[in-house]
């Protein structure tokens, strides 16, 4: 118990409401096959995937869609038996209309997958098993939904010291982590082994924020005397920010503008690698995935596994969407996306499908900033915030770079401190996507 | 229009420029020096008002009488010395003839010298212009800043002392506001001359746009 | 089954706030002025809240009629006018004409906040620049010190109270000097134990030290200010004093007077932690507060004004720019605890 | 010693030149827009005053007292020459000084600050010793109001002000501002 009692944690930060009894204890359910599912071709940062299926094609769950459009990219399975019936551009959560693929149910099938063989994963070299999780459509799960498998093409001259498993879900309402962790010790830390002894790390360490004690209890259990440790720490957001747990585990600081490999270290979600043991052992690929659906708008807040494309009405109609809902939210309530409408599809980067009643809706008004120094505490880049939006408000681009815009990561602390209302992280958002505009046109 | 129409029309254009459309403090914002340093009183601003037109316009007929014979390379030396003579000429007159002005004036008087407003008239206009044109330009620009000056002595003594050229205007129980006639006082009261004249501007500007529909009408 | 669509709202992440508000934050700070104006009430009587409500006036009507935002009076929500004007109130002495003390209020918005675009965007503490300028308009008026009044007297004003706009307020024959004053001028010291009671002359919110400190507490606790700005000032005036004290007993004042005397406490708690006009990175308030604290001594004891609280903390606020340009955070990642 | 501290405490912020005499506004108004160009152009006027100081103690004892009429154009046209010559004089020695203070040295002659360092110092009967600390006083608190006031206007220009107000009128507000705090120091060591 002891390296769990030490203050592990990183500099600022917030402490927002958790939330998250509403569905802690809830066990995973599984979320029936809907009738229809749509699959954007680009679920994944990075290049979108190539079909391979036509429109007409029968295809079995599990059965490969689509293949990498690059290395940044990754592969696409079927999430159930069915028949492709359209390949045309549909609304992507984000608002935009993205080329996807629609596969209707087959109501006959018994949706099991077809059997296969474990990989020997021992036999692979790091290559090859770089392929394998690609083939795999590994995606991160914690909800940035980057490829897993490019986390593991180590850049020339550096070295994987230390595998961190990401346990901390410091978005509140979110459970899914702690669920995964709670139901499927073992799988995780089957997963975080087979990545550790591919990419040769000498250490593993699972982080996990002190409110889930029976996770850590659990995964302690699994873990045994092993050479994998699991770490309690201290509750904070954002925590599972890469580089804001690095810091709370090794106290090291990776530099701004590099990657945390560039320290030897390598962080992956916990449901990634309960992700990654399903495929080595089983041969699962990514078609499903935990996802935690909260929020006073629904009447029976639970933990889904939901079947990839499934719609997000249909997400909200099984745990009972009631009248009152007047925000929809894909991801935590502190990074994630606001959906316009609920005919979008469940992606594997979605870790949670939030909706808020006029209750837990943000009503605060704006007022003039007064440098109270709020946002600045918050922020654990330590940046300071209020200085940032309002260079960004006059549009003083060179300054904004000067005072390192750059480096934020947007987990929006800063709005979230800020009593006068001022939209910081919105205007730094706004403000980096211009920079970036005008170097991509001046360069 | 006959030459002499456009000449003594343009001579007007350049006379009155001066006093408002670029008057040299309002829009020009120049010779705030002495500006500042000696309107505490309106008696002060004239007599700097009056010394300075005196070297402006003196200056400027000189300048501009030579300027075909000073060499461009030694001209604002040129200029500086001219200009520093006629100081010295206004400084020596004030001296014998309102003594307790110039010692109230102190070494403001021998700053005209510095007085961007002087300089920059011979170098972009005296040196370039024919001598009555010049002359019309300096007594304008005179006219503008002894103008200024006078506004903002006259404010100034107004609320700092309660009277206007020593002459009480509020009887005995005003209470001056002691501030106008330091140092912060003087720059307030010409923030807010500028301020009221860019409130002038804007009326101004905004004016035709919201009337033009109903005149239009109207005609 | 067909459940209706929600029209749904789309606003950018993050979607939870801590709950704070600015109006909220403001009526907070004015609720811990309230102490402060019962103080004053009880020493100086009705003639305190005359002035405070004079000064509020003059700085609620000036923002109601000058305030660029649109519909008038949505500016007056904030609180902060309200604010300013109590503040400014409470550092002008008890029975200051209400005229003066009504173009305070004036000035302190006008010239103080509006003219650099309202709450938020100016440079000096509005209540300061209000005082300020009555401090350099009235200079008379402005260090003429009524005593510390009886429960008896509570309903006498000053003749001068009344004076018409921009007439003299005739000086009434009983007036006296502040403790720093008296140990400017004469080298007496004031016992502290009275400076901390408020049997002393003063302005109306400086007078009675503990209900300051309580409030200071309180606001530090609801963290409504940076608790380092008012411990960076009282230590450095304490240090500061301290070190001249123990060379020259005699002559000096003890740093226990230099802490309980004049406006330094009101200042510290009040004053110098308006946050607009403060540093916001916390190595920054400590060089400020240090500075605060620096130039009060120097003013004190050296310069040619008794008291230097409101100029210490002005000149404080014109430095604050450059203090926030060399206290940024340094970013993570950066400097020298990067690996 | 005392008199020689309150001379420069005097000249640097009980009498600045800037807000207490209203001396080189110009270059207070034309400069401070950029924190790092008003520091350098403060630096910059500190050796120029130095110059003028001594300068001014030469033509004092050794020309002035044979033609006091002199007084304005020599001290104009020696001040401007002297520092000419100096200008070239770091040209050649420091090219990286020169870049970060010569270009403003020849601005800084026909500044009126400048003018009236020696006519003051002059007509004070400053000794050299007197007038180096005097020249230091007055052209430290010129950089200290220039440097303050390039920060505030830094400040000020992210702020929402309002059309009417925005430019001189502001820059005069604000110095009028910082003016008052200065007034803080008002008798300073005088009692020393």
């Amino acid at each position: 118990m002891s390296s769990g009692l030490f203050k592990l944690s990183f500099r600022h930060g917030i402490h927002p409401d958790e939330h998250k009894d509403q569905t802690a204890h809830r066990p995973f359910e599984r979320m029936p096959f809907a009738d229809r599912l749509i699959l954007p071709l680009r679920q994944h940062t990075g290049a979108p995937c190539e079909p391979v299926v036509g429109v007409g094609a029968e295809v079995r769950r599990g059965q490969v869609l689509a293949t990498p459009g690059g290395f940044v990219s990754t592969t696409l399975h079927s999430p159930v038996t069915g028949r492709v019936t359209a390949l045309a551009a549909r609304r992507h959560p984000n608002g935009q209309m993205v080329p996807s693929m629609e596969i209707d149910t087959d109501a006959y099938s018994s949706q099991r997958l077809p059997p296969a063989s474990s990989i020997d994963w021992r036999a692979l070299t790091l290559d090859g098993f770089i392929e394998e999780v690609q083939r795999a459509g590994l995606v991160g799960l914690g909800g940035a939904a980057f490829p897993t498998h490019v986390k593991y093409k180590l850049p020339d001259g550096r070295r994987c010291e230390r595998l961190v498993v990401n346990g901390c879900e410091c978005e509140p309402y979110l459970t899914s982590d702690h669920r995964t962790m709670v139901e499927r010790p073992e799988a995780v830390v089957r997963g975080a082994e087979i990545v550790a002894t591919m990419l040769g790390a000498k250490e593993t360490v699972i982080g996990v924020e002190l409110n889930k004690l029976d996770a850590i209890e659990t995964l302690r259990r699994v873990v045994g005397e092993g050479p994998t440790r699991v770490i309690g720490l201290n509750v904070k957001y954002p925590q599972g920010a890469e580089k804001m747990l690095i810091k709370s585990i090794f106290d090291l600081e990776v530099p701004a503008g590099k990657l945390p490999i560039d320290v030897g270290i390598v962080v992956n979600n916990v449901a990634s690698m309960a992700a990654v043991a399903d495929y080595f052992d089983r041969g699962q690929p990514l078609i499903e995935r935990g996802v935690t659906v909260a929020g006073p708008g629904v009447d029976r807040p639970s933990n889904l596994i939901v079947p990839v494309g499934t719609s997000v009405r249909d997400v909200l109609r099984h745990c009972g969407l009631n009248h009152e809902t007047r925000q929809v939210i894909m991801g935590g309530p502190m990074m994630g996306m606001p959906l316009a409408s609920l005919d979008v599809p469940i992606l594997k980067g979605t870790s949670g499908i939030l909706a808020f009643t006029d209750e837990v809706v943000d009503h605060t008004a704006e007022y003039a900033c007064l440098k109270c120094g709020r946002c600045l505490e918050a922020c654990s880049n330590l940046l300071n915030p209020a200085r940032l939006a309002r260079l960004a408000r006059a549009g003083r681009w060179n300054e904004l770079e000067m005072n390192y815009v750059m480096d934020c990561m947007e987990c929006g602390a800063c709005t979230y401190a800020c009593p006068s209302g001022v939209p910081v992280v919105h205007l730094i958002r706004a403000a980096k996507t211009s920079i970036r505009k005008r170097k991509a046109k001046g360069e | 229009m006959t030459d002499h129409a456009v000449d003594s029309s343009r001579l007007y254009d350049e006379f009155v420029k001066g006093i408002w459309k670029e008057n040299p403090v309002f829009v020009q914002v120049l010779g705030m020096c002495p500006m500042l340093a000696v309107t505490n009183s309106a008696v002060n601003a004239l007599a700097m008002g009056l010394a300075t037109a005196f070297v402006l316009i003196g200056s400027s007929v000189l300048v501009s009488l030579f300027r075909r014979l000073i060499p461009r390379q030694v001209r604002i030396s040129t200029y500086i010395i001219i200009i520093a003579t006629f100081v010295t000429v206004a400084d020596f007159t004030l001296e014998a003839v309102v003594p307790t002005v110039h010692r109230e004036l102190g070494a403001f008087i021998s700053l005209i010298v510095v007085n961007c407003l002087i300089l920059g008239r011979q170098e972009a206009f005296a040196s370039r212009n024919p001598i009555h044109v010049a002359l019309a330009d300096a007594v304008g620009m005179a006219i503008g800043f002894a103008f200024a000056l006078f506004c903002l002595g006259a404010t100034r003594e107004i609320l700092g002392s309660g009277s206007l050229f020593g002459v009480s205007l509020f009887g005995e129980n005003f209470e001056p506001w002691v501030i106008m006639v330091l140092p912060p006082g003087g720059f307030l009261m010409l923030g807010f001359i500028l301020l009221f004249f860019n409130w002038v501007q804007q009326r101004r500007t905004l004016r035709p746009s919201r009337v033009s529909p109903a005149t239009r009408e109207a005609a | 089954m067909t459940q209706p669509e929600p029209h749904l709202l789309l606003r950018a992440a993050p979607f939870l706030r801590r709950g704070l508000t600015t109006p909220g934050l403001m009526t907070e700070v004015i609720l811990a002025l309230v102490p402060v104006i019962l103080a004053a009430v009880y020493f100086f009587g009705v003639s305190a809240l005359l002035v405070l409500t004079a000064t509020t006036l003059g700085a609620v009507a000036t923002e109601w009629l000058l305030s660029p935002v649109r519909p008038r009076g949505v500016a007056l929500r904030d609180g902060s006018a309200i604010l300013t004007g109590l503040i400014l109130g409470l550092c002008l002495p008890p029975g200051l004409a209400l005229w003066m003390a009504f173009l305070g209020g004036v000035v302190a918005i006008g010239l103080g906040k509006l003219a650099f675009g309202g709450l938020g965007q100016n440079l000096f503490n509005p209540a300061l620049v209000g005082r300020a300028f009555l401090q350099a308009a009235f200079p008379t008026a402005l260090t003429t010190w009524v005593p510390e009044g009886t429960i008896t007297e509570v309903l006498s004003v000053r003749s001068g109270t009344f004076a018409a706009p921009f007439m003299q307020s005739s000086v009434d024959a009983v007036s006296t000097a502040t403790p720093l004053g008296v140990m400017k001028f004469e080298n007496v010291a004031t016992p502290v134990a009275d400076l901390l009671l408020g049997n002393s002359a003063g302005s109306l919110g400086e007078t009675c030290g503990v209900v300051i400190i309580v409030c200071g507490v309180f606001m530090a606790w609801r963290r409504l200010f940076d608790w380092r700005i008012p411990v960076a000032i009282l230590a450095s005036v304490a240090a500061f004093s301290a070190v001249v004290w123990v060379f020259d007993p005699q002559a000096s004042p003890s740093p226990a007077f230099m802490l309980g005397s004049g406006g330094l406490l009101f200042g510290a708690v009040y004053m110098a932690t308006d946050p607009v006009t403060s540093p916001i990175a916390p190595r920054g308030v400590w060089i400020f507060g240090i500075g605060v604290g620096a130039l009060v001594v120097l003013i004190r004891l050296w310069g040619g004004l008794p008291e230097g609280v409101m100029y210490a903390i002005l000149l404080m606020n014109a430095a604050t720019p450059l203090i926030d340009r060399i206290s940024q955070p340094r970013g993570f990642g950066r400097g020298r605890a990067a690996a | 010693m005392n008199d020689l501290l309150w001379i420069f405490v005097s000249a640097m912020v009980i009498n600045n030149f800037t807000l207490y005499y209203f001396l080189g506004l110009c270059p207070f108004f034309g400069v401070s827009g950029q924190l790092k160009t008003a520091f350098r152009l403060g630096l910059a006027t500190i050796f120029v005053m130095l110059i003028t100081s001594l300068c001014a103690s030469f033509l004092n004892a050794f020309v002035l007292p044979h033609a006091p009429y002199l007084k304005l154009i020599a001290f104009i046209v020696v001040i401007a020459s002297t520092v000419q010559f100096v200008e070239m004089l770091i040209r050649k020695l420091s090219p990286t000084l020169f870049r970060a203070l010569g270009i403003f040295l020849p601005l800084i002659t026909t500044n009126c600050a400048i003018l009236f360092l020696a006519l003051t110092q002059t007509s004070r009967d400053y000794s050299l010793v007197q007038g180096v600390s005097f020249a230091l006083g007055a052209g430290s608190g010129f950089t200290l109001a220039l440097v303050l006031m390039a920060g505030l206007r830094q400040e000020a220009s992210l702020a929402s002000v309002p059309e009417i107000v925005k430019g001189t009128a502001l820059n005069m507000i604000i110095a009028g501002l910082l003016s008052l705090a200065f007034m803080g120091f008002a008798g300073l060591f005088s009692a020393v």
